[in-house]
């Protein structure tokens, strides 16, 4: 397969958050600013990078009948790693993200591109997708962060410019669902002239 | 006293899907219906409360004295894991019409993060296992209570026409928003 | 007086209009050639049985009805059967039809033409009842229902009252209150008939409070007649729907499904009843019928008693030619009146009244989002919900519309009439009832 | 390469290999995060303490004595600058926050004048009650340098000198209410004790 | 006869009430409560709700004609009710821009989202509202008391509301706090602070009057919600006299009675039925009174509505109407 057709597919027409609506929670609950979805978009990346490749590596050796078993311990490990990292290296972020990065585990994009993609396919193009699927995600996320942040406080990625405050409700839980409704609906748009 | 506080917090204050954003993916998933909603209500309240039950039991018997709480992440996912599998067949065998009812969302169960989720949090909170059992539970009930909400006016909607741009998802997402909107009234409330 | 009865729930009360209410019966005469359809009931069309080229006398048997429900048709005028052939009635579809060119006004000898009151009743029950069915009567309160077959209480059930419906609770329409008042004595022997017929010893006249005139004529006329009586009632539309009527005379509710009977009711309207009494004591067919020509810009709205056959433009020169600004000609009354497209067509045994619309008002407006006012819903005597089954109509979820159960909708048009938003309720709920019946009849089959 | 059969053994093996293998590597990184979390937790704390002391050259953590209150704990933490007492910091706490427990770092001078209070933990409203960050707004930046024993530990509305976050009441209290938890168990005597 | 009729199915006859005559109704139920917060609350109360209806009509215009791509229907007048209800939950003192963001929140995410009118299963005006409360507490929350018509330079305090929860907050009795709180007939004639056209009881009361006789509303909603109310928090008064305030207190204070009148009823977000009607009303008047006393905010009004507009389909779906015939055969 065209490698780079392989790697943009997950930015934009396949893009986990718009248009497949998966990993939800941690989209909505981590976006409280534009750094904090970084954040999240990026430790799910890693997570979703390894676990593609290592998955790839082993698809032959694995039974298909404890695939799905399997495919979780090598997700869970690698998610108990970043667990681990940011907490020696950036603990106040881990503290923010709190239950979202114990709780990659169980994020569909993970599990279902190890599934859907990475048992079926080499190291290589596992590896490429698992980016791909990864980075679109993250910019979900820090495009929804951004848009909290700036309407919700005023800033930009800890930058303010404005006085005072913006408008709370982005930053508490209904503005989570208030912007990524609206987000959805004008990236549908946007994909689907693309398209 | 201190029990009917959780359940009030679980269900409405700190709603699970409306306030703390976890099974979202199953809210937007099955709650287009409302007969699915309220399977998938029955299922979620089944499995999480014996798996929060199971994970307590591991967290503070096994993982503690061993000291490997860092495998908390792994371990847990496994007893769900398996904790679905086993109540998938003991229900099937036990009683087929209840595997009937809710067999087809036991498998979606497992990869859902409210009940890792509540497993995890039931230790960061420090409850004890009887506080555990009401907190999963009420937690369930509470993510029932969203997700029959939804679900029913997502049923309502069909019958309107709503904007091209905003079926679907979006417009679930804005009566979401709408209905965490609401529940902010519950604040303070415990 | 009685204290007013009315039916529990729902209703409208849209402006009365009885233009015509002070207007005596006139007979007018028809010339020319008419147009006799062969169905003016429902059920089963009826046979012809005369020949192209046949001279007919009036009373003489036109078509013949085929099996139970279904009713005979005879020759109102005399002449010379030009044709039978397919010709446009009110239902906008051609239906075949006996074409007579009149001939003078030659009766069938059997008829008794007289005007004395025949009182005693010497025919047996099923005397009764294979005179009215020979003499093709049908309901004329608006759904011609073959009447014969009503006076037949299936095995099993039993009627113990007889509800006469002088109610006439559409607007404009005066020919019952006319017949009421004119006609009472032989109403009234008529009522003994119906009685006699179905074994019954209680019988109500039901009528809506604004005729008061009729309940006080028709109250001392039955003064002496003894399990007759006179029941007034609340002016509220639709207090003549047939359901609505049992609900507030017996305060009994005919079960969602069922008929009458299943409640020991049978309802009659006055014109029927009229029919009944001049074919057993007459031996006259019915062959003519009261019909109210009305409307805000008629010159002379009138009550008329013409032939069957007669056509409506006739009718309508007979009170005062068709009015410059004519937008809608409606058969029947405004609320469940048929709007026709051409006047050439002829009175049937159910037409009971000819409505001029004005142009102005003869439009429907714009249909406008439903705001959920709940009004359509609080309206709808039968307890349905009108804006959820148009819903469901436009969204074609048939199903849920047969659950919340669209074949109750007595079609009385309260929803449409109602609704701030101009939404054409009805007609949607029709298309559901249409679908709906489909479904179950389909289901049926495949039962079988 | 075919895939392998689903035999019991072969699952046996497959799974029991991967766990091991990955129980092995996690083991391995945790042993490797160990110290680095240890010390990342360590220094948040002495953040804190050096953010709200004055000056002091030794290590108040080796020093730090508890004291049970109110059904949960306070922690002391006495500054010195060659063996004088230049400080103490407390931590403390208070239930009464709009999202419950809020953890606050106060530093007092030896004569009970406030040096210096850091938020350690809270659950306020994101721009309401999350202003008493002081890196936030200047709420908390009010108390440095007061007396309790003449500024009255409590907000205005209810008769004290602390001017409330605006439309965060609730909040302005609880940090009070810790503030005076800290100051009123607070025993300078026993500064240099241990 | 060569003209052509008109043919359509029956009834041939309509009704005098159309959607534009139904909401020009409310608008004009309104008045007496308007006035009533211009001679309370100065000119500021003539001009906000002006400008509210203007915003609210301008985005409905344009979201219509260039998001939704359809012809608008502001003709309608809904949107008209939407921006004075709106308009009349807020303080008097809102600066304009916080309103313009209101409005198009209530329109544009409330209303217009979901299809328009008829369509919006939470009342806009109330999705406005409550998204500027939460997105703005320090501005929506000073409220200016009533001065009297005309005077310069509104001084802002608390509502009787708010004093009640913040004096509750302070344990205190609310015996010793009845000398701070209004009295009964100031708050029934609107002497209080609190949103513009809140205050007035008896002129929101009048204007109730009005929506019955032109049977615009019926009167299950309003008249449930308040004999809820009264009855729930009169219970816990006679129970508790120490921390609960007075029914009649419950009932004249806050928003209760705009909310209960006009709101509550929105006939878009409100059950179908009379029975449903009922239970929507006992749901906000619990809610209402269990937020009042218990909760984080001292009134409760708007949030039990939203809440209770949630629960509206599935009130539709299981209380139906009595069905005619649905009884088994009697006699
Ligand atoms: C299939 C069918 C069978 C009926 N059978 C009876 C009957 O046995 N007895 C009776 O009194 N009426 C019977 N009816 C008449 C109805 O009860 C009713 O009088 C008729 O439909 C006209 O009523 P409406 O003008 O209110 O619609 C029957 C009607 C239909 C359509
Ligand atoms: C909405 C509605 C209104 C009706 N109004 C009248 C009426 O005013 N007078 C009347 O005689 N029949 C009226 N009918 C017809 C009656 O339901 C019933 O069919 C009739 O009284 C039975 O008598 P018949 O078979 O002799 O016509 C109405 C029917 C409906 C559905
Ligand atoms: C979404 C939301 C969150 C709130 N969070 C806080 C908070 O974190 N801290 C706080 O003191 N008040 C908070 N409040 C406000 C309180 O409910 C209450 O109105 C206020 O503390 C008391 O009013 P006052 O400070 O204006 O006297 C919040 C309000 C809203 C709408
Ligand atoms: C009795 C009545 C009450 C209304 N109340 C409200 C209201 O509280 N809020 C609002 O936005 N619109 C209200 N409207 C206007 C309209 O119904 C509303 O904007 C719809 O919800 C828009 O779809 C009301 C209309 C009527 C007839
Ligand atoms: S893991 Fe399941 S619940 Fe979580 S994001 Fe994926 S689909 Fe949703
Ligand atoms: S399978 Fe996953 S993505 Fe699909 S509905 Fe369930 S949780 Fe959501
Ligand atoms: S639904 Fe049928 S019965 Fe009900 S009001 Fe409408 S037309 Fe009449
Ligand atoms: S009367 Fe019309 S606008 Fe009102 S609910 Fe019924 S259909 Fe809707
Ligand atoms: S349910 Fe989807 S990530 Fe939580």
């Amino acid at each position: 397969m065209n490698q780079w057709k392989n790697f943009s597919k997950g930015l934009i027409v396949e893009n986990a958050v718009f248009v497949q609506v998966l990993g939800m929670c941690p989209t909505l609950g981590t976006t409280t600013s534009a750094y904090n979805g970084l954040g999240m978009g990026l430790a799910t990346t890693f997570v979703l990078l390894m676990s593609n490749i290592v998955v790839s590596m082993v698809r032959n050796f694995i039974p298909d009948k404890v695939r799905i078993p399997a495919f979780i311990v090598i997700i869970a490990s690698f998610v108990t790693v970043v667990q681990l990292t940011m907490q020696a290296y950036v603990p106040a972020l881990y503290k923010e993200l709190g239950l979202f990065i114990p709780l990659i585990v169980v994020n569909c994009l993970v599990l279902g591109r190890a599934e859907a993609f990475a048992s079926k396919n080499n190291v290589w193009a596992a590896a490429i997708d698992g980016l791909g699927m990864g980075l679109g995600f993250t910019l979900a996320l820090f495009m929804l962060g951004s848009v909290r942040e700036i309407l919700g406080a005023g800033s930009w990625l800890g930058f303010k410019f404005i006085k005072g405050d913006g408008m709370l409700l982005f930053v508490l839980a209904p503005g989570a669902f208030l912007a990524l409704a609206y987000l959805i609906s004008i990236m549908n748009k946007v994909s689907k002239k693309k398209a | 006293m201190e029990y009917f506080v959780i359940l009030i917090s679980a269900i409405f204050v700190n709603n699970i899907v409306l306030a703390k954003f976890l099974g979202i993916c199953p809210f937007m998933g099955v709650s287009s219906r409302l007969e699915t909603s309220v399977g998938m209500t029955g299922a979620v309240a089944f499995v999480m409360v014996l798996a929060t039950i199971a994970t307590y039991l591991i967290q503070y018997y096994v993982l503690v004295p061993l000291g490997i709480d860092f495998m908390q992440t792994i371990t847990f996912i496994l007893v769900i894991a398996a904790l679905v599998q086993l109540v998938e067949i003991i229900l099937k065998k036990v009683s087929p019409d209840l595997y009937q009812a809710l067999g087809i969302f036991l498998p979606l169960i497992t990869t859902n993060c409210a009940v890792l989720g509540v497993a995890i949090l039931t230790i960061q909170d420090k409850y004890n296992l009887p506080e555990a059992v009401v907190f999963s539970f009420a937690t369930a009930i509470g993510f029932g209570l969203a997700l029959v909400l939804l679900s029913s006016i997502r049923e309502s909607l069909d019958l309107v026409p709503v904007p091209k741009g905003m079926k679907g998802i979006p417009i679930a997402f804005v009566v979401a928003g709408i209905l965490s909107m609401a529940f902010m009234g519950f604040a303070g409330l415990v | 007086m009685q204290k007013l009865k009315t039916f529990p729930k729902g209703g409208v009360h849209p402006p009365e209009h009885k233009l015509s209410a002070g207007s005596p019966i006139e007979t007018l005469p028809v010339s020319g050639r008419v147009a006799i359809p062969v169905v003016q009931h429902l059920g089963a069309p009826a046979e012809p049985v005369v020949q192209r080229g046949e001279e007919v006398k009036v009373g003489q048997l036109l078509a013949k009805g085929t099996g139970f429900v279904s009713a005979n048709v005879h020759a109102p005028v005399s002449g010379k059967v030009f044709r039978i052939d397919k010709k446009f009635d009110a239902s906008g579809y051609k239906r075949t039809s006996v074409i007579i060119d009149i001939n003078g006004d030659d009766w069938d000898p059997e008829i008794d033409r007289s005007t004395t009151l025949r009182k005693e009743i010497t025919a047996s029950r099923e005397e009764i009842i294979e005179k009215v069915q020979a003499a093709g009567i049908v309901g004329m309160g608006g759904a011609t229902f073959p009447t014969h077959v009503k006076l037949n209480v299936p095995r099993g059930k039993k009627a113990d009252i007889l509800i006469i419906n002088g109610v006439e609770c559409e607007p404009f329409l005066t020919a019952d209150h006319r017949l009421m008042l004119e006609r009472g004595e032989e109403l009234v022997v008529g009522i003994r008939i119906l009685m006699k017929a179905l074994a019954v010893t209680t019988a109500v006249i039901g009528i809506e409070n604004n005729k008061p005139d009729a309940i006080d004529h028709l109250t001392k006329l039955t003064a002496d007649e003894p399990g007759i009586t006179v029941q007034p009632l609340k002016v509220k539309y639709p207090q003549g729907g047939e359901k609505q009527l049992i609900k507030a005379i017996t305060g009994r509710e005919v079960p969602s499904g069922g008929l009458p009977v299943d409640v020991g009711a049978v309802v009659h309207n006055v014109g029927t009843t009229l029919a009944a009494y001049e074919a057993v004591q007459k031996n006259k067919p019915l062959i003519e019928r009261i019909v109210t020509v009305t409307g805000k810009s008629v010159a002379k709205p009138s009550n008329f008693l013409v032939r069957i056959g007669t056509p409506i433009s006739a009718l309508i020169d007979a009170a005062g030619g068709l009015p410059e600004d004519t937008g809608k000609v409606v058969l029947g009354g405004p609320m469940m009146g048929k709007a026709v497209s051409k006047l050439d067509i002829p009175v049937t045994k159910g037409t009971s009244g000819v409505l001029i619309i004005p142009d102005n008002e003869a439009h429907r407006a714009p249909v406008e989002p439903c705001i959920r006012c709940a009004k359509c819903v609080s309206v709808c005597p039968m307890g349905l919900e009108p804006y959820l089954l148009m819903d469901l109509g436009v969204y074609e979820k048939f199903e849920r519309a047969q659950n919340e159960r669209v074949m109750d909708c007595i079609e009385c048009g309260s929803c449409s009439y109602i609704c701030p938003a101009d939404r054409p309720l009805l007609d949607y709920i029709r298309l559901d009832k249409l679908r709906v019946g489909e479904m179950i009849r389909k289901a049926r089959q495949a039962a079988k | 390469m075919a895939k392998k059969e689903s035999t019991f053994l072969n699952m046996f093996l497959a799974l029991t290999l991967v766990t091991l293998v990955s129980s092995a590597i996690l083991g391995y990184v945790y042993e490797l995060t160990k110290e680095p979390i240890a010390k990342a937790k360590a220094e948040r704390q002495n953040a804190a303490l050096r953010n709200v002391l004055p000056e002091y050259n030794n290590d108040p953590v080796k020093e730090m004595y508890k004291k049970a209150v109110d059904g949960d704990t306070l922690y002391f933490f006495p500054a010195r600058k060659d063996s004088a007492l230049v400080g103490i910091a407390v931590e403390t706490f208070s239930p009464k926050g709009f999202g419950g427990m809020i953890r606050l770092m106060v530093g007092f001078l030896p004569d009970g004048t406030i040096n210096k209070i850091a938020v350690l933990e809270h659950n306020e409203t994101p721009g309401l009650g999350d202003k008493m960050e002081a890196s936030k707004s200047d709420f908390s930046l009010q108390f440095d340098g007061k007396n309790p024993k003449t500024f009255k530990l409590s907000v205005k509305k209810d008769g004290g000198d602390v001017d409330a976050i605006t439309a965060s009441t609730i909040s302005s209290r609880a940090f009070c209410d810790a503030v005076e938890r800290a100051y009123k168990n607070l025993d300078l005597t026993k500064g240099g004790a241990q | 006869m060569d003209k052509l009729l008109t043919v359509s199915m029956s009834p041939h006859a309509h009704g005098r009430d159309t959607t534009p005559k139904l909401m020009l109704g409310v608008v004009i139920a309104l008045l007496p409560a308007w006035a009533a917060s211009v001679w309370f609350f100065g000119w500021g109360a003539l001009y906000v709700p002006v400008l509210s209806v203007l915003f609210s009509v301008i985005f409905e215009y344009l979201i219509a004609k260039y998001l939704l791509k359809k012809e608008p229907s502001i003709r309608d007048g809904s949107a008209v009710v939407t921006g004075l209800l709106l308009a009349f939950t807020l303080p008097v003192n809102i600066p304009v821009w916080i309103l313009a963001i209101g409005t198009l929140v209530a329109i544009g995410v409330g209303k217009m989202s979901f299809g328009g009118l008829g369509t919006n299963p939470f009342n806009p005006a109330l999705v406005g509202r409550v998204f500027l409360f939460i997105s703005f507490p320090v501005q929506m929350t000073s409220w200016p008391l009533p001065k009297g018509f005309a005077t310069a330079d509104a001084v802002t305090g608390a509502t009787p509301l708010g004093l009640l929860k913040e004096g509750m907050r302070q344990g205190e009795h609310v015996a010793n706090m009845v000398r701070e709180l209004p009295t009964n007939y100031d708050m029934f004639m609107g002497h209080m602070g609190g949103s513009m056209g809140e205050v007035a009881a008896v002129a929101l009361l009048l204007g109730f009057l009005y929506l019955l006789w032109r049977r615009i509303i019926t009167w299950h909603i309003p008249v449930t919600i308040l004999t809820t109310v009264f009855l729930f928090s009169g219970l816990m008064w006679l129970i508790n006299p120490a921390d609960n305030a007075s029914p009649v207190f419950h009932l004249l204070s806050g928003g209760l009675m705009l909310g209960a009148i006009f709101m509550a009823t929105d006939y878009v977000t409100s059950p179908m039925t009379p029975q449903g009607m009922v239970w929507y009303g006992v749901g906000i008047g619990l809610l209402t009174v269990i937020i009042r006393r218990w909760g984080a905010y001292p009134e409760g009004v708007q949030f039990a509505i939203l809440i209770m507009n949630a629960f509206v389909p599935l009130i539709n779906m299981y209380v139906k109407p009595k069905r005619f015939g649905e009884v088994k055969k009697n006699g």
